[in-house]
């Protein structure tokens, strides 16, 4: 289905990651956004409220995040598309509701702007270490999807993307940005409405009695409805047969967590798109994503001078993880670089991928800035250097991290 | 919860309503039979969580007469329920006043009356119709599960008002979730004793404080514009012909959103 | 800046007992009224000869939510909307502990409502300071639950659609003991009713008056600090015991103070040590009750 | 420092798992508990509040888990050891503040009675489905410690446990249980006050005016005071220096949370702690942890009855993860067995570990809930019997 020429701004724009995407998310047709504000994702709720009404999407200011997706849940079932927006302390007070929007296999799109943490931590700079809360902050069995853009353009891509894969799939879907995307302006170009491709609601359409509203259709995704339609639906976030009613049968219970979880796993192939550049015949390959990846880039420039062959691996979408792929590679490849703006995430599950064919090093970074590319180089180069498996991960030691336990620094007042 | 459920069979029917327009989000499990004896949408959301996932489904589709019943003494969903009532969200919430939690007997709940608790209970309640007031609610009730006639009534009433309606409903909690320590004969007998009507009482006066009779009865019935009318109205007096009224416009909306258009 | 700072080297502040002076200078921005509360509240402190050793202050985010880290008392900076829930584990398990929580409309009103009405509510011993700049200052300017009807922000561009709180009759239906509400143009009324409040026993609401300069008043052109005070002069009425409800605040409309609540109620800690002795005279009056449940 | 002796119930005692977890908090000297009640946590906290007033603890209970796990923090500032206690959906609610007790490195104990999620889920029936959340589910970069109890006499000895790494290490501690753990009633040996070892508060004893809420002992931890006593220290959730004044520059952020980090991590050889049986000659190592393991332990041994040399490894603490321990037993073993009731969480720590040194079987949660000792005895066949590497772990159906 093509977008709605109402809802798209078609045109050539300067504005930042935030903004991108909130009219990303009007163009692919969201018509409820809830959110409660937090630096640094106010920007893309700000855009959404003063856009929205003139695409007929109405916005409401909750009380609290807990409120916000709570009330994106209830308008998701109501029909329509909708998103909340956020950043990590309200993503964290989120995480209930998101594993109960699993549960109820509801399409939505949460956008994580991420910042330095843990608690209040850095509101105004970046960091990458909610990655792994997208994966397991809720309670419980449940896989969802992440995509981590990188570049305003992107934000406005990929959230489209985000609604297109939470329709087809009936899962929530995060984008995982982070405060320097989305405060960075570069240009965005929104193309003609004809030129988005929008995923409409997988909606019911047979007759109202035999409707079964978690029946799986053969690729394990049920048909939606919508309440307001005479089919007496009855959806609870209790485990549930197909009718949706709540059941205490423990066989059952297992059959059913298990497809929610089998849903994402056994179409991942389908979901998967990662951005590989010359990882065939590398030695060394970085993998990272969102903005850490536009900062390896320059890293990777660096090495290359130095004739190491390096090829890089960008997850566009994080969860679910590529682990063939990384297995493959692992046993291509002398070692991965993991550049990512947190003590080390994703870096485990490539470490888990590679099997112990091919070394793993970590080039952290606490949040609040974003890597020196020279330490990525660094890190490549002694990745490369390194002859003998090691177990374990390598904690690849920063400039940073030099300066500030080693270097005598003091901290400014 | 027989009760309650029956109340809202006859409220609703009493009220006219296409029963295909109404969703009842709630909190507190109900059977999937009740449900489908009422002929409505049902969900079950977290606990405290029934307003806020109700106020989604209602601008989400503004056709919708949504029902938030809320157990768990709103606790959890306090905040919810105060900025509903300040936003005057259209939702009828039903508050079912158990006193104590079923599902949980044993530990002091908001509204816990000294008799049922384990302990002499130390927390005064909430009470609740003044709280609904004073945030902004159009319609108050309290009425106990004895008092099916008149709560049926209410629900009918509450369903035509535009803005948060709130009803208390002092009555035992769901079968499968109670515990051993109030026998619910014992609580009727006790709701019958100790309750008078007093409708358009005050409601600061209607606290139950365990000394004086429980004041049930109509507290509040006013009129405010809700907040999908003061959306309407303000974006449009902005707006102007940029704006597409959100939801069925009633004739108010109309007439005050194009004056200042 | 600099100057300043030297100054401060030089002069001892008055009340430089009770502020952090070498966090100074603070964050607020010029026309911010934070600051003024946070003297009045410092000045309380003094007159009502309490030992600020015994007091903990409590704060959440925001622009308010920076006061804990500029008074010098056991402070306390928590999570957004949390600080009366985190000062409640304070009061009851250390309740000789004097606690304040000083904190904004949004963090206080907004993601806290449900604490802070459940604490009025179990009448918590402590005093609540909100200072209520009609916005979400901190983020940028985004509407609150208390911006005033069809006032501009930066979440509400086409004008405030909500009806805000009237903190006032929200605290008083809750069951707070006191409820007073000053601008910051009424330092002496506000440290006044500061005092009385602390020295109350109870959940005690003291709402302080003072719209954001940055993002509320330039938004919504209403000029500048001066111009606040200047309009606070002309349109504040001060009305002692006046019925709460008759509280509301509208945009650019008549604002009224006074004290409005004082009353007594037994506060949590008396009803929870009287429940205390009650069981241990008593002993378990139930137990056997709850013994036959699986 | 030994228990104090008005918590501690000595003797033996038929206790649920819950009871077994308040009476532990009680012999540790847990003196607040801030609560919402939540299936099937409910025992624990109606437990406590029965001992209370005879051991002058206080407790609250809060309008929701998100407040409760404020005061608790809160309270442990006023020097009392505090816990919460709830289940999964709670548990939820409480990542806010998780992250909060992390940065302001507040003691507190987490009871977290799991029942079958996600959502509402199946509250009474257990599960192990928030393992991961317990270690990922807070925003920002944090690591905790979490203890899983197999049995009531473990609830007790583990609360303890938890209290006493909560203390030393200044972090919020995790105790993992599960509805089966927690309903099942077993004898449970309190031993007396003087035999149980309690954790005291690291508390500062330097000079007044110079005292730095944040400055770092060599092994990264701060020293901690009460309330009230004069220090008029601030503390706060943002980005903070030694003084707990808030800070926002990169150096900081390093600063401050690699320590966060670094504190667990260089530490961790001395908190993990791991049950191990015949795992020295094993063919195959069974890893399991709390409910899990009591199906476990049957299955080995039917195995060990068949001939197949099969060890054990039991994981006491969950986090830190037992790394080392695990890449070690891979280079000897054929294969890991990794039970789990959930759809696999701990088997990647498993499978991260080996090094593609031995393959992975992972058995899922069964349909009959925690007695899945039969699926448990076939995944360990297999799993001696497969000779080639395989890549991934190896599900059965």
């Amino acid at each position: 289905m093509k977008a709605n020429p109402k809802d798209v701004l078609t045109g050539i724009y300067y504005i930042d990651g935030d903004v991108a995407s909130g009219y990303g998310a009007l163009a692919a047709g969201c018509k409820f956004v809830a959110g409660y504000p937090i630096t640094p994702s106010t920007e893309a709720f700000e855009a959404v409220c003063r856009r929205g009404p003139q695409v007929g999407a109405v916005f409401i200011q909750m009380e609290d995040e807990l409120g916000s997706i709570s009330a994106i849940v209830g308008a998701a079932w109501s029909g329509v598309k909708t998103m909340t927006i956020t950043s990590g302390p309200g993503y964290s007070l989120m995480q209930e509701c998101i594993g109960f929007g699993a549960m109820l296999e509801t399409p939505f799109v949460l956008l994580n702007i991420q910042r330095g943490g843990p608690s209040t931590g850095v509101p105004t700079k970046t960091g990458q270490a909610d990655i792994m809360q997208s994966r397991w902050g809720s309670h419980g069995d449940y896989e969802l999807i992440a995509l981590a853009p990188d570049s305003p353009q992107e934000m406005f891509d990929y959230t489209i993307k985000a609604f297109n894969l939470a329709e087809k799939y009936r899962c929530p879907v995060m984008i995982m940005s982070d405060e320097c995307v989305g405060h960075m302006t570069e240009k965005v170009v929104i193309p003609e409405a004809d030129g988005i491709e929008v995923e409409p609601r997988r909606l019911y359409t047979g007759p109202a009695e035999d409707y079964l509203p978690f029946k799986p259709e053969p690729d394990l995704v049920p048909k939606m409805a919508k309440a307001g339609d005479g089919l007496r639906l009855y959806i609870t976030g209790l485990v549930h047969d197909e009718r949706g009613y709540p059941v205490e049968d423990s066989a059952y219970k297992s059959k059913y967590v298990r497809r929610l979880v089998d849903k994402i796993r056994l179409n991942r192939n389908n979901i998967i798109e990662l951005r590989e550049e010359g990882t065939d015949d590398a030695d060394v390959i970085v993998v990272s994503y969102g903005i850490s990846s536009r900062v390896a880039v320059k890293g990777v420039e660096i090495a290359r001078e130095k004739g190491i062959k390096v090829g890089t691996l960008r997850l566009v979408t994080v969860w679910p993880f590529p682990d063939d792929r990384m297995s493959e590679l692992a046993k291509k490849a002398r070692a991965f670089v993991v550049p990512e703006i947190n003590y080390g995430q994703v870096v485990y599950d490539v470490a888990r991928c590679a099997h112990g064919d091919a070394n793993v090093v970590l080039v952290p970074h606490g949040g609040a800035g974003v890597h020196n590319p020279n330490d990525i180089a660094d890190a490549i180069e002694m990745a490369v250097r390194e002859e003998k498996k090691i177990e374990g991960l390598v904690e690849f030691k920063t400039r940073l991290q030099k300066s500030v336990f080693e270097g005598g620094f003091k901290l400014k007042e | 919860m027989n009760s309650i459920i029956s109340a809202l069979n006859k409220g609703i029917e009493a009220a006219g309503v296409d029963r295909k327009r109404i969703s009842i989000t709630s909190d507190i499990p109900f059977e999937p039979e009740a449900v489908r004896s009422l002929g409505v949408d049902y969900f079950q959301t977290p606990r405290g969580r029934a307003i806020a996932f109700g106020t989604g489904l209602k601008l989400g589709n503004p056709s919708l007469k949504v029902i938030p019943v809320v157990g768990d003494l709103m606790t959890l969903g306090g905040n919810h329920f105060v900025h509903g009532g300040r936003r005057n969200m259209e939702l009828l919430v039903i508050c079912v006043n158990n006193f104590v939690y079923k599902k949980i007997a044993g530990i002091p709940a908001p509204s816990t009356q000294a008799t049922f608790s384990p302990y002499s209970t130390f927390e005064e309640p909430f009470n609740f119709p003044h709280l609904g007031n004073s945030c902004g609610a159009v319609y108050t009730a309290r009425w106990t599960a004895l008092h099916t006639k008149e709560l049926a009534a209410s629900v009918s009433e509450a369903l035509h008002k535009r803005g948060l309606s709130m009803i208390e409903v002092l009555a035992p909690g769901p079968n499968y979730y109670r515990r051993i320590d109030v026998v619910e004969s014992e609580l009727l007998q006790f709701y019958f004793e100790n309750s008078v009507v007093k409708n358009n009482e005050d409601p600061r006066n209607a606290a139950i404080t365990g000394d004086d009779k429980i004041i049930v009865g109509k507290f509040t019935d006013k009129e405010r514009p809700t907040f999908i009318d003061s959306y309407n109205v303000q974006h449009t007096k902005i707006l102007g012909d940029k704006f597409t009224p959100h939801g069925p416009a009633s004739e108010k909306q109309k007439v005050s959103g194009g004056k200042n258009g | 800046m600099e100057a300043l700072r030297t100054d401060s080297k030089q002069e001892i502040h008055p009340m430089e007992n009770l502020l952090r002076m070498d966090r100074m200078p603070h964050i607020w921005c010029p026309t911010c009224g934070i600051g003024i509360a946070v003297t009045a509240f410092t000045a309380a402190l003094e007159k009502a000869k309490i030992d600020p050793n015994t007091v903990s202050i409590v704060s959440g985010i925001g622009c308010t939510g920076r006061v804990a880290g500029y008074v010098k008392l056991d402070s306390f900076h928590t999570t957004h909307g949390r600080p009366i829930a985190f000062a409640t584990g304070i009061k009851v398990a250390s309740p000789k502990t004097k606690v304040v929580v000083f904190s904004g409309d949004g963090d206080l009103i907004a993601i806290g409502g449900n604490h802070f009405i459940h604490a009025a509510r179990r009448n918590i011993d402590m005093l609540v300071v909100c200072v209520n700049n009609f916005i979400y200052a901190m983020t940028g300017g985004q509407v609150a639950p208390t911006t005033p009807l069809a006032a501009y922000a930066t979440t509400s561009p086409y004008g405030c659609v909500e009806p805000p709180f009237n903190i006032p009759y929200l605290a008083d239906s809750s069951g707070a003991v006191y409820v007073a509400r000053w601008t910051t143009l009424h330092v002496r009324r506000l440290t006044n009713s500061l005092t009385e409040a602390l020295q109350k026993k109870g959940f005690a609401v003291v709402e302080a008056i003072s719209p954001c300069g940055m993002y509320y008043s330039r938004i919504n052109r209403l000029g500048d600090g001066l111009d606040m005070m200047r309009f606070y002069h002309d349109n504040v009425e001060i009305r002692h015991g006046e019925d709460t409800k008759n509280l509301d605040i509208g945009f650019q409309t008549k604002i009224i103070c006074g004290k409005f609540v004082d009353r007594e109620r037994p506060s949590y800690m008396e009803r929870y040590n009287q429940w205390l002795s009650d069981v241990k005279t008593a002993g378990r009056r139930s137990g056997g009750q709850r013994g036959s449940r699986k | 420092m030994k228990a104090d002796k008005n918590g501690v119930l000595s003797g033996s005692h038929v206790l649920s798992g819950n009871q077994a977890c308040a009476e532990g908090a009680l012999a540790a000297g847990c003196r607040f508990l801030g609560l919402y009640p939540i299936v099937p946590s409910i025992e624990i906290s109606e437990r406590f509040l029965e001992r209370a007033p005879q051991v002058g603890a206080t407790f609250i209970q809060m309008e929701d888990e998100v407040s409760a796990l404020a005061a608790v923090l809160g309270a442990s500032w006023t020097g009392k050891k505090s816990m919460t206690v709830t289940s999964g959906p709670g548990l939820s609610l409480m990542m806010e503040h998780l992250g909060l007790g992390v940065m302001l490195e507040t003691p507190c104990v987490i009871a977290d009675i799991q029942g079958v999620g996600p959502g509402l889920g199946l509250p009474t029936h257990p599960a192990q489905g928030d393992m991961m959340q317990a270690r990922w589910g807070s925003h920002g970069d944090y690591e905790i410690v979490a203890l899983a109890p197999s049995s009531p006499q473990e609830m007790f000895d583990y609360t303890i446990k938890a209290f006493n790494f909560s203390e030393r290490y200044r972090i919020p501690v995790a105790i993992m249980s599960d509805a089966h753990v927690a309903r099942l009633k077993e004898t449970v040996l309190i031993p007396p006050a003087d035999q149980i070892n309690v954790e005291p508060r690291r508390y500062y004893e330097g000079a007044k005016d110079s005292y730095l809420p944040f400055k770092r002992d060599k092994d990264f931890v701060p020293r901690m005071v009460d309330i009230g006593q004069g220090y008029r220290f601030h503390v706060t959730g943002l980005t903070h220096d030694d003084r707990g004044y808030p800070i926002m520059f990169e150096e900081c952020q390093e600063y401050n949370v690699h320590p966060l980090v670094w504190k667990i991590r260089q530490a961790a050889d001395k908190i993990v702690e791991v049950q191990e049986t015949d795992t020295d000659e094993a063919d195959v190592v069974v890893v399991s942890y709390g409910a899990t393991s009591r199906a476990a332990l049957k299955a080995i041994k039917q195995a060990r009855d068949s001939g197949i040399k099969v060890g054990s490894l039991k994981l006491v603490t969950v986090w830190p993860f037992p790394e080392k321990r695990v890449a070690e037993l891979a280079k000897r073993a054929r294969a890991f067995v990794v039970p789990e009731m959930n759809c696999g969480q701990v088997v990647l720590e498993v499978e991260r570990n080996t090094y593609g040194e031995a393959n992975v079987f992972f058995v899922p949660h069964g349909d009959n809930g925690v007695e899945h000792t039969e699926d448990i005895l076939s995944a360990i066949k297999q799993a001696s019997q497969t000779n080639v590497a395989k890549s991934g772990i190896i599900e059965l159906a």
